[in-house]
Protein backbone atom coordinates (compact mmCIF):
# COMPACT_ATOMS: atom_id res chain seq x y z
CA UNK A 1 0.00 0.00 0.00
CA UNK A 2 1.62 3.37 -1.36
CA UNK A 3 0.71 6.16 0.99
CA UNK A 4 2.39 8.79 -1.52
CA UNK A 5 4.35 10.63 1.24
CA UNK A 6 0.90 11.98 2.90
CA UNK A 7 1.31 11.94 6.42
CA UNK A 8 0.61 8.71 8.66
CA UNK A 9 1.78 9.25 12.35
CA UNK A 10 1.28 5.62 14.47
CA UNK A 11 2.22 5.60 17.96
CA UNK A 12 1.89 4.11 21.40
CA UNK A 13 2.95 6.60 23.47
CA UNK A 14 2.93 7.18 27.62
CA UNK A 15 2.77 10.78 27.77
CA UNK A 16 -0.67 12.95 27.42
CA UNK A 17 -2.43 12.96 23.78
CA UNK A 18 -2.10 16.64 22.44
CA UNK A 19 -5.23 16.55 19.89
CA UNK A 20 -3.65 20.13 18.61
CA UNK A 21 -0.29 18.77 17.57
CA UNK A 22 -1.51 15.90 16.07
CA UNK A 23 -4.45 17.54 14.21
CA UNK A 24 -1.33 20.20 12.73
CA UNK A 25 1.19 17.33 11.63
CA UNK A 26 -2.02 15.56 9.82
CA UNK A 27 -2.98 18.83 8.01
CA UNK A 28 -1.88 19.34 4.93
CA UNK A 29 -2.25 23.11 2.68
CA UNK A 30 -4.72 20.94 0.97
CA UNK A 31 -6.73 20.04 4.09
CA UNK A 32 -10.03 21.69 4.95
CA UNK A 33 -11.55 18.83 7.25
CA UNK A 34 -10.02 16.63 9.98
CA UNK A 35 -12.78 14.30 11.51
CA UNK A 36 -11.58 13.07 15.38
CA UNK A 37 -12.45 10.21 17.26
CA UNK A 38 -10.76 10.34 20.56
CA UNK A 39 -11.77 7.89 23.66
CA UNK A 40 -11.37 8.66 27.33
CA UNK A 41 -11.57 6.27 30.46
CA UNK A 42 -14.87 6.52 31.80
CA UNK A 43 -15.72 6.78 35.85
CA UNK A 44 -18.82 5.29 35.93
CA UNK A 45 -20.09 3.19 33.24
CA UNK A 46 -24.31 2.74 33.10
CA UNK A 47 -24.37 -0.13 29.75
CA UNK A 48 -24.71 -3.67 31.32
CA UNK A 49 -23.93 -4.07 34.84
CA UNK A 50 -23.11 -0.45 36.26
CA UNK A 51 -19.99 0.13 37.71
CA UNK A 52 -17.83 2.42 38.94
CA UNK A 53 -13.65 2.50 37.54
CA UNK A 54 -10.91 3.94 39.48
CA UNK A 55 -8.70 3.70 36.78
CA UNK A 56 -7.12 1.75 33.46
CA UNK A 57 -3.85 0.15 33.85
CA UNK A 58 -3.03 -0.15 29.43
CA UNK A 59 -0.38 -2.34 28.16
CA UNK A 60 0.52 -3.20 24.40
CA UNK A 61 2.87 -5.25 22.34
CA UNK A 62 4.19 -2.17 21.37
CA UNK A 63 6.00 -3.17 18.44
CA UNK A 64 3.50 -5.06 17.10
CA UNK A 65 0.93 -2.59 18.26
CA UNK A 66 2.53 -0.18 15.68
CA UNK A 67 2.66 -1.85 12.90
CA UNK A 68 -1.09 -2.79 12.94
CA UNK A 69 -1.52 0.57 13.16
CA UNK A 70 0.37 1.44 10.39
CA UNK A 71 -2.17 -1.43 8.79
CA UNK A 72 -5.30 0.08 9.67
CA UNK A 73 -4.23 3.06 8.14
CA UNK A 74 -3.19 1.14 5.25
CA UNK A 75 -7.12 -0.03 5.32
CA UNK A 76 -8.22 4.00 5.75
CA UNK A 77 -6.82 4.73 2.53
CA UNK A 78 -7.35 1.93 0.16
CA UNK A 79 -11.12 2.17 1.25
CA UNK A 80 -11.54 6.19 1.40
CA UNK A 81 -8.71 7.51 -1.08
CA UNK A 82 -9.45 11.16 0.07
CA UNK A 83 -8.35 10.96 3.08
CA UNK A 84 -5.05 13.16 3.16
CA UNK A 85 -3.69 12.88 6.28
CA UNK A 86 -4.05 10.10 9.46
CA UNK A 87 -3.18 10.14 12.99
CA UNK A 88 -3.63 6.80 15.49
CA UNK A 89 -2.62 7.40 18.71
CA UNK A 90 -3.06 5.04 21.67
CA UNK A 91 -1.70 6.25 25.55
CA UNK A 92 -0.84 3.74 27.67
CA UNK A 93 0.06 3.22 31.80
CA UNK A 94 -2.77 3.79 34.69
CA UNK A 95 -5.04 6.38 33.04
CA UNK A 96 -7.84 8.22 35.27
CA UNK A 97 -11.63 8.94 34.31
CA UNK A 98 -11.66 11.61 31.97
CA UNK A 99 -8.36 11.29 30.43
CA UNK A 100 -8.00 10.76 26.77
CA UNK A 101 -6.54 7.21 26.01
CA UNK A 102 -6.71 6.77 22.33
CA UNK A 103 -7.12 9.11 18.89
CA UNK A 104 -7.74 8.24 15.66
CA UNK A 105 -8.09 11.77 12.74
CA UNK A 106 -8.46 11.89 9.47
CA UNK A 107 -8.13 14.56 7.42
CA UNK A 108 -9.07 15.63 3.72
CA UNK A 109 -10.35 18.85 1.50
CA UNK A 110 -13.70 18.47 2.02
CA UNK A 111 -16.27 16.91 4.88
CA UNK A 112 -18.05 14.77 2.30
CA UNK A 113 -15.33 12.73 1.27
CA UNK A 114 -15.56 10.01 4.00
CA UNK A 115 -13.87 10.98 6.92
CA UNK A 116 -16.28 10.68 9.46
CA UNK A 117 -16.53 7.23 8.36
CA UNK A 118 -12.66 6.76 8.09
CA UNK A 119 -12.05 7.33 11.41
CA UNK A 120 -15.10 5.25 12.62
CA UNK A 121 -13.91 2.37 10.85
CA UNK A 122 -10.30 3.34 12.31
CA UNK A 123 -11.66 2.95 15.98
CA UNK A 124 -13.45 0.00 15.37
CA UNK A 125 -10.34 -2.09 13.90
CA UNK A 126 -7.72 -0.81 16.16
CA UNK A 127 -10.70 -2.70 18.83
CA UNK A 128 -10.04 -5.62 16.61
CA UNK A 129 -6.81 -5.77 15.69
CA UNK A 130 -4.17 -3.87 17.28
CA UNK A 131 -2.50 -5.84 20.40
CA UNK A 132 -3.39 -3.66 23.33
CA UNK A 133 -5.22 -4.26 26.49
CA UNK A 134 -6.65 -2.54 29.44
CA UNK A 135 -7.36 -3.87 33.22
CA UNK A 136 -10.39 -2.39 34.89
CA UNK A 137 -9.49 -1.32 37.90
CA UNK A 138 -12.31 -0.15 40.93
CA UNK A 139 -12.60 -0.37 44.34
CA UNK A 140 -13.30 -3.96 44.31
CA UNK A 141 -10.45 -5.10 42.61
CA UNK A 142 -8.71 -5.74 39.12
CA UNK A 143 -9.81 -7.25 35.90
CA UNK A 144 -8.49 -7.73 32.45
CA UNK A 145 -10.84 -6.48 29.47
CA UNK A 146 -11.61 -9.51 27.09
CA UNK A 147 -12.19 -8.06 23.33
CA UNK A 148 -14.65 -10.71 21.15
CA UNK A 149 -12.50 -10.28 18.10
CA UNK A 150 -10.11 -13.11 16.80
CA UNK A 151 -7.96 -11.92 13.90
CA UNK A 152 -7.41 -14.30 11.17
CA UNK A 153 -3.79 -15.08 10.53
CA UNK A 154 -2.24 -12.90 8.40
CA UNK A 155 -4.53 -9.88 9.04
CA UNK B 1 16.69 -27.25 17.41
CA UNK B 2 14.83 -24.02 16.93
CA UNK B 3 14.94 -21.05 19.79
CA UNK B 4 12.30 -18.97 20.03
CA UNK B 5 10.91 -16.37 22.07
CA UNK B 6 7.68 -16.20 23.50
CA UNK B 7 6.21 -12.73 24.80
CA UNK B 8 3.30 -12.75 27.16
CA UNK B 9 0.74 -9.95 27.66
CA UNK B 10 -2.04 -8.75 29.63
CA UNK B 11 -3.74 -11.42 31.62
CA UNK B 12 -1.08 -14.10 30.34
CA UNK B 13 1.79 -12.07 31.70
CA UNK B 14 -0.25 -11.94 35.09
CA UNK B 15 -1.00 -15.74 35.08
CA UNK B 16 2.86 -16.86 33.84
CA UNK B 17 4.50 -14.43 35.83
CA UNK B 18 6.68 -13.56 33.60
CA UNK B 19 6.56 -11.50 30.65
CA UNK B 20 9.15 -13.42 28.38
CA UNK B 21 10.17 -17.06 27.82
CA UNK B 22 12.93 -18.83 25.39
CA UNK B 23 12.53 -22.12 24.32
CA UNK B 24 13.77 -24.79 22.10
CA UNK B 25 11.51 -26.35 19.85
CA UNK B 26 11.88 -29.14 16.89
CA UNK B 27 12.33 -27.42 13.69
CA UNK B 28 9.24 -27.87 11.61
CA UNK B 29 6.63 -27.08 14.21
CA UNK B 30 3.47 -25.69 13.56
CA UNK B 31 1.41 -22.83 16.34
CA UNK B 32 -0.81 -25.99 16.70
CA UNK B 33 2.55 -28.05 17.76
CA UNK B 34 4.30 -25.06 20.01
CA UNK B 35 0.44 -24.87 22.22
CA UNK B 36 0.30 -28.48 22.75
CA UNK B 37 4.28 -28.44 24.08
CA UNK B 38 3.09 -25.50 25.94
CA UNK B 39 0.84 -26.68 27.42
CA UNK B 40 2.81 -29.94 28.91
CA UNK B 41 4.87 -27.83 30.29
CA UNK B 42 2.65 -25.15 31.65
CA UNK B 43 -0.63 -27.15 32.43
CA UNK B 44 -1.54 -24.51 34.81
CA UNK B 45 -2.15 -21.95 31.79
CA UNK B 46 -5.00 -24.22 29.72
CA UNK B 47 -7.77 -21.99 30.83
CA UNK B 48 -5.87 -18.83 29.45
CA UNK B 49 -4.88 -20.65 26.11
CA UNK B 50 -8.32 -21.28 25.42
CA UNK B 51 -8.97 -17.77 23.73
CA UNK B 52 -5.60 -17.25 23.61
CA UNK B 53 -4.27 -15.58 20.10
CA UNK B 54 -0.55 -16.10 18.15
CA UNK B 55 1.78 -13.52 16.65
CA UNK B 56 4.23 -14.67 15.04
CA UNK B 57 6.77 -12.50 14.51
CA UNK B 58 3.95 -9.69 15.21
CA UNK B 59 1.70 -11.32 12.46
CA UNK B 60 -1.44 -12.85 13.90
CA UNK B 61 -1.05 -17.43 13.31
CA UNK B 62 -3.45 -19.91 12.70
CA UNK B 63 -2.66 -23.22 14.22
CA UNK B 64 -1.25 -24.31 11.14
CA UNK B 65 1.18 -21.23 10.79
CA UNK B 66 4.87 -22.78 10.39
CA UNK B 67 7.34 -21.78 12.76
CA UNK B 68 10.36 -20.14 11.03
CA UNK B 69 13.83 -19.87 13.25
CA UNK B 70 14.13 -17.50 16.36
CA UNK B 71 11.06 -16.34 15.95
CA UNK B 72 9.37 -14.22 18.42
CA UNK B 73 6.06 -15.27 19.46
CA UNK B 74 3.12 -13.38 21.17
CA UNK B 75 0.56 -15.51 23.12
CA UNK B 76 -2.22 -12.89 24.07
CA UNK B 77 -5.86 -12.25 24.67
CA UNK B 78 -7.81 -10.92 22.34
CA UNK B 79 -7.42 -7.24 21.94
CA UNK B 80 -8.94 -4.88 24.14
CA UNK B 81 -7.11 -1.31 23.38
CA UNK B 82 -9.25 1.77 22.70
CA UNK C 1 -35.48 22.65 25.31
CA UNK C 2 -33.67 21.48 28.20
CA UNK C 3 -30.03 20.23 28.54
CA UNK C 4 -30.21 19.33 32.08
CA UNK C 5 -26.88 20.65 32.91
CA UNK C 6 -25.13 18.53 30.45
CA UNK C 7 -22.19 20.93 29.59
CA UNK C 8 -22.73 23.27 26.10
CA UNK C 9 -19.46 25.74 25.24
CA UNK C 10 -20.62 27.71 22.19
CA UNK C 11 -18.29 30.52 21.38
CA UNK C 12 -17.16 33.02 18.74
CA UNK C 13 -13.32 33.44 19.57
CA UNK C 14 -10.77 35.04 17.94
CA UNK C 15 -7.49 33.14 19.43
CA UNK C 16 -6.62 29.72 18.70
CA UNK C 17 -9.03 26.72 18.85
CA UNK C 18 -7.48 24.89 21.63
CA UNK C 19 -8.83 21.23 20.94
CA UNK C 20 -7.22 19.60 24.46
CA UNK C 21 -9.37 22.69 26.29
CA UNK C 22 -12.87 22.22 24.79
CA UNK C 23 -12.80 18.43 24.99
CA UNK C 24 -11.43 18.49 28.77
CA UNK C 25 -14.86 21.09 29.07
CA UNK C 26 -17.29 18.59 27.79
CA UNK C 27 -15.95 15.53 29.29
CA UNK C 28 -18.04 13.93 32.11
CA UNK C 29 -17.08 11.18 34.18
CA UNK C 30 -19.41 9.33 32.00
CA UNK C 31 -18.14 10.06 29.20
CA UNK C 32 -16.07 7.35 26.99
CA UNK C 33 -15.98 8.97 23.32
CA UNK C 34 -16.16 12.08 21.46
CA UNK C 35 -16.39 12.61 17.83
CA UNK C 36 -14.52 16.14 16.74
CA UNK C 37 -14.93 17.77 13.48
CA UNK C 38 -12.54 20.66 12.65
CA UNK C 39 -12.25 22.85 9.80
CA UNK C 40 -9.22 24.45 8.53
CA UNK C 41 -8.48 27.29 5.71
CA UNK C 42 -7.88 25.46 2.57
CA UNK C 43 -4.52 26.76 0.83
CA UNK C 44 -4.79 25.07 -2.29
CA UNK C 45 -8.60 24.21 -3.54
CA UNK C 46 -8.80 21.41 -6.28
CA UNK C 47 -13.04 21.08 -6.33
CA UNK C 48 -14.17 23.46 -8.89
CA UNK C 49 -12.10 25.89 -10.06
CA UNK C 50 -8.57 25.27 -9.09
CA UNK C 51 -7.45 28.20 -6.80
CA UNK C 52 -5.03 29.38 -4.10
CA UNK C 53 -5.96 30.98 -0.70
CA UNK C 54 -3.88 33.42 0.93
CA UNK C 55 -5.93 34.08 3.90
CA UNK C 56 -9.77 34.05 5.09
CA UNK C 57 -11.39 36.70 6.50
CA UNK C 58 -14.06 35.86 8.68
CA UNK C 59 -16.79 37.90 10.35
CA UNK C 60 -19.58 36.73 12.09
CA UNK C 61 -22.87 38.56 13.93
CA UNK C 62 -21.57 37.83 17.37
CA UNK C 63 -24.49 37.94 19.89
CA UNK C 64 -26.88 35.93 17.20
CA UNK C 65 -24.11 33.80 15.98
CA UNK C 66 -23.96 32.47 19.94
CA UNK C 67 -27.86 32.31 19.87
CA UNK C 68 -27.72 30.10 16.62
CA UNK C 69 -24.74 27.75 17.98
CA UNK C 70 -27.40 27.50 20.67
CA UNK C 71 -30.08 26.35 18.69
CA UNK C 72 -27.12 23.77 16.75
CA UNK C 73 -26.68 22.13 19.97
CA UNK C 74 -30.00 21.95 21.69
CA UNK C 75 -31.19 20.50 17.80
CA UNK C 76 -28.42 18.18 18.10
CA UNK C 77 -29.72 16.73 21.64
CA UNK C 78 -33.33 16.71 19.94
CA UNK C 79 -31.88 13.57 17.94
CA UNK C 80 -28.73 11.89 20.01
CA UNK C 81 -30.29 11.67 23.06
CA UNK C 82 -27.09 9.85 24.54
CA UNK C 83 -24.79 12.92 23.44
CA UNK C 84 -23.25 14.07 26.30
CA UNK C 85 -21.44 17.36 25.78
CA UNK C 86 -21.23 19.52 23.18
CA UNK C 87 -18.97 22.69 22.01
CA UNK C 88 -19.53 24.58 19.14
CA UNK C 89 -16.34 27.08 18.50
CA UNK C 90 -15.98 29.52 15.28
CA UNK C 91 -12.46 31.58 15.09
CA UNK C 92 -12.59 34.99 13.23
CA UNK C 93 -10.73 37.26 11.58
CA UNK C 94 -7.65 36.68 8.95
CA UNK C 95 -6.69 33.20 9.46
CA UNK C 96 -4.26 31.65 7.03
CA UNK C 97 -3.98 27.92 5.60
CA UNK C 98 -3.80 24.93 7.64
CA UNK C 99 -5.34 27.06 10.55
CA UNK C 100 -8.08 25.49 12.52
CA UNK C 101 -11.23 27.72 12.03
CA UNK C 102 -14.02 25.81 13.24
CA UNK C 103 -15.06 22.78 15.80
CA UNK C 104 -17.99 20.87 16.25
CA UNK C 105 -17.37 18.25 19.45
CA UNK C 106 -19.58 16.01 21.07
CA UNK C 107 -18.86 13.51 23.81
CA UNK C 108 -21.07 10.44 24.76
CA UNK C 109 -20.49 7.07 26.97
CA UNK C 110 -20.23 5.20 24.07
CA UNK C 111 -19.02 5.17 20.40
CA UNK C 112 -22.27 3.73 18.53
CA UNK C 113 -24.62 5.81 20.26
CA UNK C 114 -24.46 8.56 17.13
CA UNK C 115 -21.69 10.68 18.02
CA UNK C 116 -20.36 10.94 14.76
CA UNK C 117 -23.74 11.70 13.06
CA UNK C 118 -23.84 14.43 15.69
CA UNK C 119 -20.77 15.93 14.84
CA UNK C 120 -21.82 15.80 11.29
CA UNK C 121 -25.10 17.36 11.72
CA UNK C 122 -23.61 20.08 13.65
CA UNK C 123 -21.39 21.63 10.85
CA UNK C 124 -23.77 20.94 8.18
CA UNK C 125 -25.87 22.62 10.16
CA UNK C 126 -23.70 25.92 11.90
CA UNK C 127 -22.80 26.27 7.61
CA UNK C 128 -26.61 26.94 7.20
CA UNK C 129 -27.81 29.03 10.29
CA UNK C 130 -24.84 30.59 11.87
CA UNK C 131 -24.53 34.13 11.17
CA UNK C 132 -20.61 34.14 9.94
CA UNK C 133 -19.51 34.89 6.33
CA UNK C 134 -15.86 34.24 5.12
CA UNK C 135 -13.50 36.71 2.36
CA UNK C 136 -11.79 34.65 0.69
CA UNK C 137 -8.07 36.57 -0.41
CA UNK C 138 -6.15 35.31 -3.06
CA UNK C 139 -3.02 37.01 -4.88
CA UNK C 140 -5.74 37.93 -7.29
CA UNK C 141 -7.87 40.13 -5.07
CA UNK C 142 -10.94 38.94 -2.71
CA UNK C 143 -14.16 37.93 -3.27
CA UNK C 144 -16.62 37.29 -0.44
CA UNK C 145 -18.08 33.30 -0.28
CA UNK C 146 -21.88 33.20 -0.14
CA UNK C 147 -23.66 29.95 1.36
CA UNK C 148 -26.54 28.52 -0.53
CA UNK C 149 -29.37 27.97 2.55
CA UNK C 150 -32.11 30.40 2.97
CA UNK C 151 -33.21 29.92 6.65
CA UNK C 152 -37.17 30.28 7.23
CA UNK C 153 -38.44 32.58 9.63
CA UNK C 154 -37.89 31.74 13.36
CA UNK C 155 -35.53 28.60 11.95
CA UNK D 1 -42.29 56.19 14.72
CA UNK D 2 -40.21 53.17 15.14
CA UNK D 3 -36.44 53.86 15.35
CA UNK D 4 -34.66 50.72 14.68
CA UNK D 5 -30.91 49.65 14.01
CA UNK D 6 -29.74 48.21 11.07
CA UNK D 7 -26.63 45.95 11.01
CA UNK D 8 -24.69 45.26 7.99
CA UNK D 9 -22.30 41.78 7.42
CA UNK D 10 -19.97 40.52 5.01
CA UNK D 11 -20.58 42.24 1.14
CA UNK D 12 -23.58 44.18 2.21
CA UNK D 13 -21.55 46.34 5.03
CA UNK D 14 -18.81 46.58 2.26
CA UNK D 15 -21.40 48.15 0.10
CA UNK D 16 -22.91 49.72 2.49
CA UNK D 17 -19.69 51.01 4.06
CA UNK D 18 -20.99 51.09 7.29
CA UNK D 19 -21.94 48.62 9.62
CA UNK D 20 -24.89 50.28 11.46
CA UNK D 21 -27.41 52.42 10.20
CA UNK D 22 -30.49 54.08 12.25
CA UNK D 23 -33.33 54.25 10.74
CA UNK D 24 -37.37 55.62 11.96
CA UNK D 25 -40.22 53.35 10.51
CA UNK D 26 -43.72 54.00 10.66
CA UNK D 27 -45.02 51.46 13.35
CA UNK D 28 -46.64 48.23 12.10
CA UNK D 29 -44.29 48.02 9.11
CA UNK D 30 -43.45 44.59 7.64
CA UNK D 31 -39.82 43.38 6.80
CA UNK D 32 -41.49 43.31 3.29
CA UNK D 33 -41.97 47.09 4.06
CA UNK D 34 -38.54 47.85 5.40
CA UNK D 35 -37.16 46.45 2.42
CA UNK D 36 -38.78 48.79 0.02
CA UNK D 37 -38.34 51.84 1.95
CA UNK D 38 -34.66 50.82 2.40
CA UNK D 39 -34.67 50.67 -1.67
CA UNK D 40 -35.49 53.52 -2.13
CA UNK D 41 -33.18 55.47 -0.26
CA UNK D 42 -30.13 53.46 -0.95
CA UNK D 43 -31.10 52.39 -4.57
CA UNK D 44 -27.93 51.12 -5.54
CA UNK D 45 -27.85 48.35 -2.73
CA UNK D 46 -30.54 46.51 -5.07
CA UNK D 47 -28.05 43.72 -6.35
CA UNK D 48 -26.99 42.95 -2.88
CA UNK D 49 -30.66 42.93 -1.71
CA UNK D 50 -31.44 39.78 -4.12
CA UNK D 51 -30.40 37.13 -1.82
CA UNK D 52 -30.44 39.44 1.57
CA UNK D 53 -31.09 37.15 4.94
CA UNK D 54 -33.20 39.16 7.68
CA UNK D 55 -32.84 39.03 11.22
CA UNK D 56 -34.95 40.98 13.52
CA UNK D 57 -34.23 40.66 16.97
CA UNK D 58 -31.82 37.82 15.83
CA UNK D 59 -34.01 35.60 14.76
CA UNK D 60 -34.73 34.70 10.64
CA UNK D 61 -37.39 36.92 9.29
CA UNK D 62 -39.65 36.63 6.38
CA UNK D 63 -41.13 39.12 3.95
CA UNK D 64 -44.23 38.93 6.39
CA UNK D 65 -42.82 39.36 9.59
CA UNK D 66 -43.69 42.87 11.78
CA UNK D 67 -41.30 44.74 12.58
CA UNK D 68 -41.36 45.39 16.73
CA UNK D 69 -40.33 48.90 18.26
CA UNK D 70 -36.52 49.45 18.67
CA UNK D 71 -36.04 46.18 16.50
CA UNK D 72 -32.13 45.29 16.02
CA UNK D 73 -32.25 44.20 12.10
CA UNK D 74 -29.63 42.01 11.07
CA UNK D 75 -29.08 42.46 7.07
CA UNK D 76 -26.56 39.70 5.69
CA UNK D 77 -25.67 37.24 2.40
CA UNK D 78 -26.26 33.47 3.19
CA UNK D 79 -24.23 32.12 5.85
CA UNK D 80 -20.91 30.93 4.76
CA UNK D 81 -18.74 30.44 7.87
CA UNK D 82 -17.18 26.60 8.93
Amino acid sequence: MQSSGLPTVFAVIEDEIDLNALLARITLVSTGAAAIFTGMVRGETKRGEERQTEYLEYEAYIPMAEEKMRQVADEIRAQWSAVEGIAIVQRIGMLYPKTPTVLIACTAAHRDTGVFEAARYGIDRLKEIVPIWKKEVSPDGGFWIEGEYAPKAGE
Amino acid sequence: MNRVKLLFFAALRERMGTRTLDLDLPAGLTVHGLKARFLDEYPEMSESMKSVLIAVNREYASDETLIPLNAEIGLFPPVSGG
